[in-house]
């Protein structure tokens, strides 16, 4: 009976509004996040983040929901400190790219207090964030940086794909009690999809086998999910099952494993830049722990080593098209046993 | 020519400066306008009412010193000495573009004309002019570095530690902050506690000083000072320009956290180029009819700047591909 | 008692300052002997020379107050009330030290004593403060949270935009400088071209004070204040304490930045245990042999602390892969 | 009639002071890097850096060597800017692990200026940073962050593992008209070996086959060379062809893909973490451009998804260990051939 649609923005905002209602120690702050603050004149709550994800909330949680300096160091900082001091912070990365200004606060600090500490802190903080191309906002506001997150211990990664996984991913990141990177694609806000009004989690760890296949496994990730949904339509003959992890780390190994031993093919896809990337990691897993299913080369299908370009037929040619991801699928179906 | 150092100002460079804020307003009037039809991709913010702030600041530089600029660079770059035309076909994100249509309207830069760049990255800027004034130090020359700041980046680590930087190594450098209220939605009210950022440069040991951001004299005569002080080797300084964006914090922000009247109020009041435009003809040292000129050659520069962008071709998509490293 | 707040402490509290700084004292002063033997490892940074710093300002805070101390932090642990036996076997690498050998020096943290961990990362713990503030206003707290910085890293941007943030977001935090006038080798009268970090407080609108970091009475008198003004909903402050450390920037530093009679000096004149002993027997607060008694404790407390620290067992190798996640 | 053995640290001093002296341009700065400024008393180059690499040069060079305050940020955005203005500056970052206080000026600017700007820009600068464990600097000192570089395109990232290396390609870096980030592994500062005294150059994107074979291959970089050559004189009767790529960005795929042609096994040795690392990138390299020669499983040989623990014991199981190395190339030797 699950018929309500809503876009993928609202299920954040949704997740968010949830469990504020049910947990007073969740707290959400960063830049313009409710907006308008220190205008005498103008409104409050004027913005709800850049592109309107947490508008409203404001007024139903006003000294939850708050804006911030400009100061993603102090931002990510006051989220590890609030979360080891008895709050479960949601701070505000604006966009992923902007890691470079305070990282060290996330993976040097966040990350590492338990295990630094003996075992003996928790830090149940939730860093949101957004991240991918596809709008024309160039290099330094479309990366998929992700596999760095990924890369640290300490951290877990979540990259929801549609508007179901956005809830209940979100709401089981404000309930961890480790640090997690909520990754947003901003691509995919207005993506609608079914989701339930009462509250639910999405397990961490645990792949989304979208449709089940016995000649091809696809992997993929975030915006690449629906592309390689588009690539799959394009093909006839071609039986594919396709994977999305939905968590980077936690990673389902075993699902992908279990995939490759029946399909022993598998293509890639991910958004991220190719060189020690989310594609190349899976594929390692592959050619490490599940080699002897595979009946022909793992291909991966990845943006080029280059930033990302600003105008439209660059980045269109940047990002893969779910014609190269159809590409990549037959030519692999259609490749003889090997040896 | 009534008070300041306006009096000492030759005529052509105050036609020249005009013609810079001209042309600024004109062109960001016209992006506005062309955003609207959609042709026009990315985020672009834009710089009308700010525009004797970075003319006012360019104008005492020479081709061979750098600026670097923020995410509303327009103004900026078309200061430095920018090409306009380019300038536009890379907001329509075309091969003629200044950078070929790989960068837009965040990432416009120009380094034959001294522009480092703008930035997407809010704090990016004052780093590397700390770079620059260390280049001309040790290369000997009396090269400067500017770098543009708005009242939100200057609470970024980056830029506060840079003023120490730049102080402890005694760095030809100036760190410009164009205070216009507002870092996207929210006021420096709240957003740097209502305090003048310039007070943060006396904690560093550099000269600060607050002037009038929409008095081109008044931002001029504080950056003469200041760049001349940097290539002197007397060290970096501070200007504070209070100011006041026409627009909105990108273009698409509804602006509800402004006051209605906020803006319509600033360009009756404290428009620069009115501003500019009473000071020199109530001084008789430049006329109306002078200045009307300016206004139609800008206007047919900006008209051709746009079909000149329109009409040019997109770049190739494997060019995506080119120009990663200088070798690899 | 003369002068100053002092005055008012009850003795029991003064016996208690004493041995929190003679135990910094001889914890440093052993460590540094021990580790020339080979057996300890890693880094260490002492903070013998500084004790009236981190036991003034721990003096005025409750357990359930946090701080996050940095990469010199066995002062900042022991004055918070962390277990100094279990800090020794951390410094060894053993099973039973405060983050069972997973940690330690530049590492020891205490959660259960609000000692938030020292720190690796210059300027690293800034920003933690301020998420100790806010989380004690959600939740309608008075717990106040305390940074402790160098002057080396009062020049890192993540404590200077850490200054703006709190005092924006009205935060009930204090930070404090210990300014030993070097970051490592390099001089804070070149890095900070010798200018009172307190002063970058006034930009930011915080209030800011420089004290005699050498004077346990001094520092207490100006942290109860400022941790008087966060609890009661004033804001955050910032404390300058001027001090010296007495041996190099690590075991091992050779110190040839340093007048050869730099330490000597200031161990001779400017020592806070001395100073203190001074200020209350001459005020007959308290007698020589009750602080006599105290060093015999200590003693013997430092000496158990090796003891048990060298004997205890090495983590089992396979516990490295323990503790990183509370679920995974 | 090379026989002049001197360290992998003054392998480095020489390579800086040698390029130092034939271009003015080359400045080097960074916290400490002489030591002892500001001070009144005391002496001038009182440190050469932290560990004393650069010990000596202010003496030569007092206007180019140049200590700096304590701002990472500041000090990779003015090596970005003056690269960019006509120097060739080396910027220190003491540790690797303090990346996270200044990652936007490498990553945001000096990585992307060439590209976002139409390819009119060049940013001729080298970071050198130190990275490793086996000093029991624990989890924010022991890092072999180089992935998180690796990932991003417009940087090169170098790893030598030897004192030639070391010097030949430390001039190639500053001579390189991109940015390059040098790791220099705190563990090797003391290693000796041949080092000719006149200036040379090692090339990028070229790696070393330190002994040719015909079993397996043994991909291993920067610490792990070393580790895997004991691994290697541990074992009787297998073939090993060992590869230091020296550097991973460029990398030289051809040689790895020729190498397992050749053997058909692979094991990658690798010190960074193992999620999005270097050891799953060469896998996936092999995965996919080297799968027909497989006969075996590839074997990753890396430290846990943990940070670096401080106790010798951990840190001692963390880092592959010549003993794991070997055990793995033995294994892999004695599979039979796959299908
Ligand atoms: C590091 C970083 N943080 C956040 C942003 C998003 N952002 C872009 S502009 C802006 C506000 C900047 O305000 P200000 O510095 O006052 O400049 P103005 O837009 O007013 O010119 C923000 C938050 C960014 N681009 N970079
Ligand atoms: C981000 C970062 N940069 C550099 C270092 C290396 N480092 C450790 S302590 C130190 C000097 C710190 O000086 P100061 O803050 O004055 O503290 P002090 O050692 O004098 O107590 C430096 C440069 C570091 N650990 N972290
Ligand atoms: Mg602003
Ligand atoms: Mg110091």
């Amino acid at each position: 009976m699950m018929t309500r649609k809503i876009t993928y923005q609202k299920a954040i905002n949704e997740a968010i509004r949830q469990e504020m209602a049910v947990d007073p120690t969740v707290v959400l702050f960063g830049e313009d996040v409710a907006g308008g603050e220190g205008s005498a004149t103008g409104e409050d709550d004027a913005w709800g983040g850049v592109l309107g994800v947490t508008k409203g909330l404001k007024k139903l949680y006003p000294d939850r929901i708050l804006d911030t300096p400009l100061s993603e160091s102090a931002i990510m900082g006051t989220a590890a400190g609030a979360a080891a001091s008895g709050l479960k912070p949601i701070g505000e990365l604006m966009f992923i790219d902007f890691l470079g200004v305070c990282f060290d606060q996330i993976f040097n600090q966040a990350a590492k207090f338990r295990y630094m500490f003996g075992g003996k802190a928790e830090t149940p903080m939730v860093i949101r964030t957004m991240y991918g191309a596809g709008m024309n906002a160039a290099a330094q506001h479309s990366q998929a940086l992700y596999p760095i997150f990924t890369h640290i211990p300490g951290l877990k990664v979540v990259l929801p794909s549609n508007p179901y996984d956005a809830k209940g991913l979100l709401i089981s990141a404000i309930r961890d009690r480790d640090p997690v990177i909520f990754c947003e694609h901003k691509m995919l806000y207005p993506m609608k999809g079914e989701v339930p009004e009462e509250s639910y989690t999405v397990p961490f760890g645990v792949a989304n086998v979208l449709q089940a296949g016995d000649d091809v496994t696809v992997v993929a990730l975030g915006q690449m999910v629906g592309f390689a949904q588009q690539a799959i339509s394009m093909l006839d003959g071609v039986s594919v099952e396709l994977i999305d992890p939905r968590t980077t780390s936690p990673f389902d190994d075993e699902a992908v494993l279990r995939s490759v031993e029946k399909t022993g093919r598998l293509v890639i896809v991910d958004e991220s830049s190719p060189r020690c990337g989310m594609a190349a990691d899976v594929a390692s897993l592959v050619a490490t722990k599940g080699f002897n299913f595979l009946k022909a080369p793992i291909i991966n299908v990845t943006p080029p080593h280059t930033p990302v370009p600003f105008a439209t037929p660059l980045e269109r040619y940047y990002l893969p098209s779910p014609e190269r991801i159809a590409d990549a699928i037959s030519r692999l179906a259609s490749t003889k046993e090997n040896v | 020519m009534t008070g300041t150092a306006s009096g000492t100002i030759p005529a052509a460079e105050l036609l020249q400066a005009y013609r810079t804020m001209r042309t600024i307003r004109d062109f960001e009037e016209r992006v506005y306008k062309e955003f609207q039809t959609g042709q026009m991709p990315g985020f672009v913010h834009l710089y009308a009412g700010e525009e004797a702030v970075a003319t006012g600041v360019c104008d005492v530089l020479t081709p061979a010193d750098y600026i670097a600029s923020t995410h509303r660079g327009h103004g900026h770059a078309i200061a430095k000495g920018c090409d306009v035309v380019a300038m536009m076909a890379e907001l329509y994100g075309k091969a003629t573009g200044t950078c070929k249509g790989k960068g837009g309207s965040m990432h416009i830069a120009d380094l034959s004309t001294g522009m480092l760049g703008a930035n997407g990255i809010v704090g990016g800027g004052p780093p590397l002019v700390c770079g620059v004034g260390l280049s001309a130090k040790v290369r000997g020359t009396d090269q400067v570095g500017v770098s543009f700041t708005g009242d939100g980046g200057s609470n970024q680590g980056t830029f506060l530690e840079s003023l120490n930087f730049a102080a402890a190594m005694n760095l030809p450098v100036v760190f410009v902050v164009e205070n216009n209220g507002y870092a996207e939605s929210t006021a420096s009210s709240f957003h740097q506690s209502g305090i003048d950022v310039a007070k943060r440069a006396d904690g560093f040991g550099l000269p600060g000083v607050v002037v009038d951001g929409q008095d081109y004299f008044a931002v001029r005569e504080a950056a003469a000072e200041a760049v001349g002080r940097a290539r002197a080797g007397g060290g970096p300084s501070l200007i504070e320009c209070k100011t006041i964006r026409y627009f909105g914090h990108f273009i698409g922000d509804q602006q509800k956290y402004r006051a209605p009247n906020e803006v319509a109020d600033a360009r009756e009041h404290r428009d620069p180029l009115k501003n500019f435009r009473a000071r020199v003809t109530r001084a008789g040292v430049l006329t109306d009819e002078q200045l009307d000129a300016i206004d139609t050659e800008v206007a047919e520069l900006i008209d051709r700047a746009v079909a000149q962008a329109q009409a040019a071709p997109f770049p190739a998509p494997e060019s995506a591909l080119e120009d990663v490293y200088v070798s690899y």
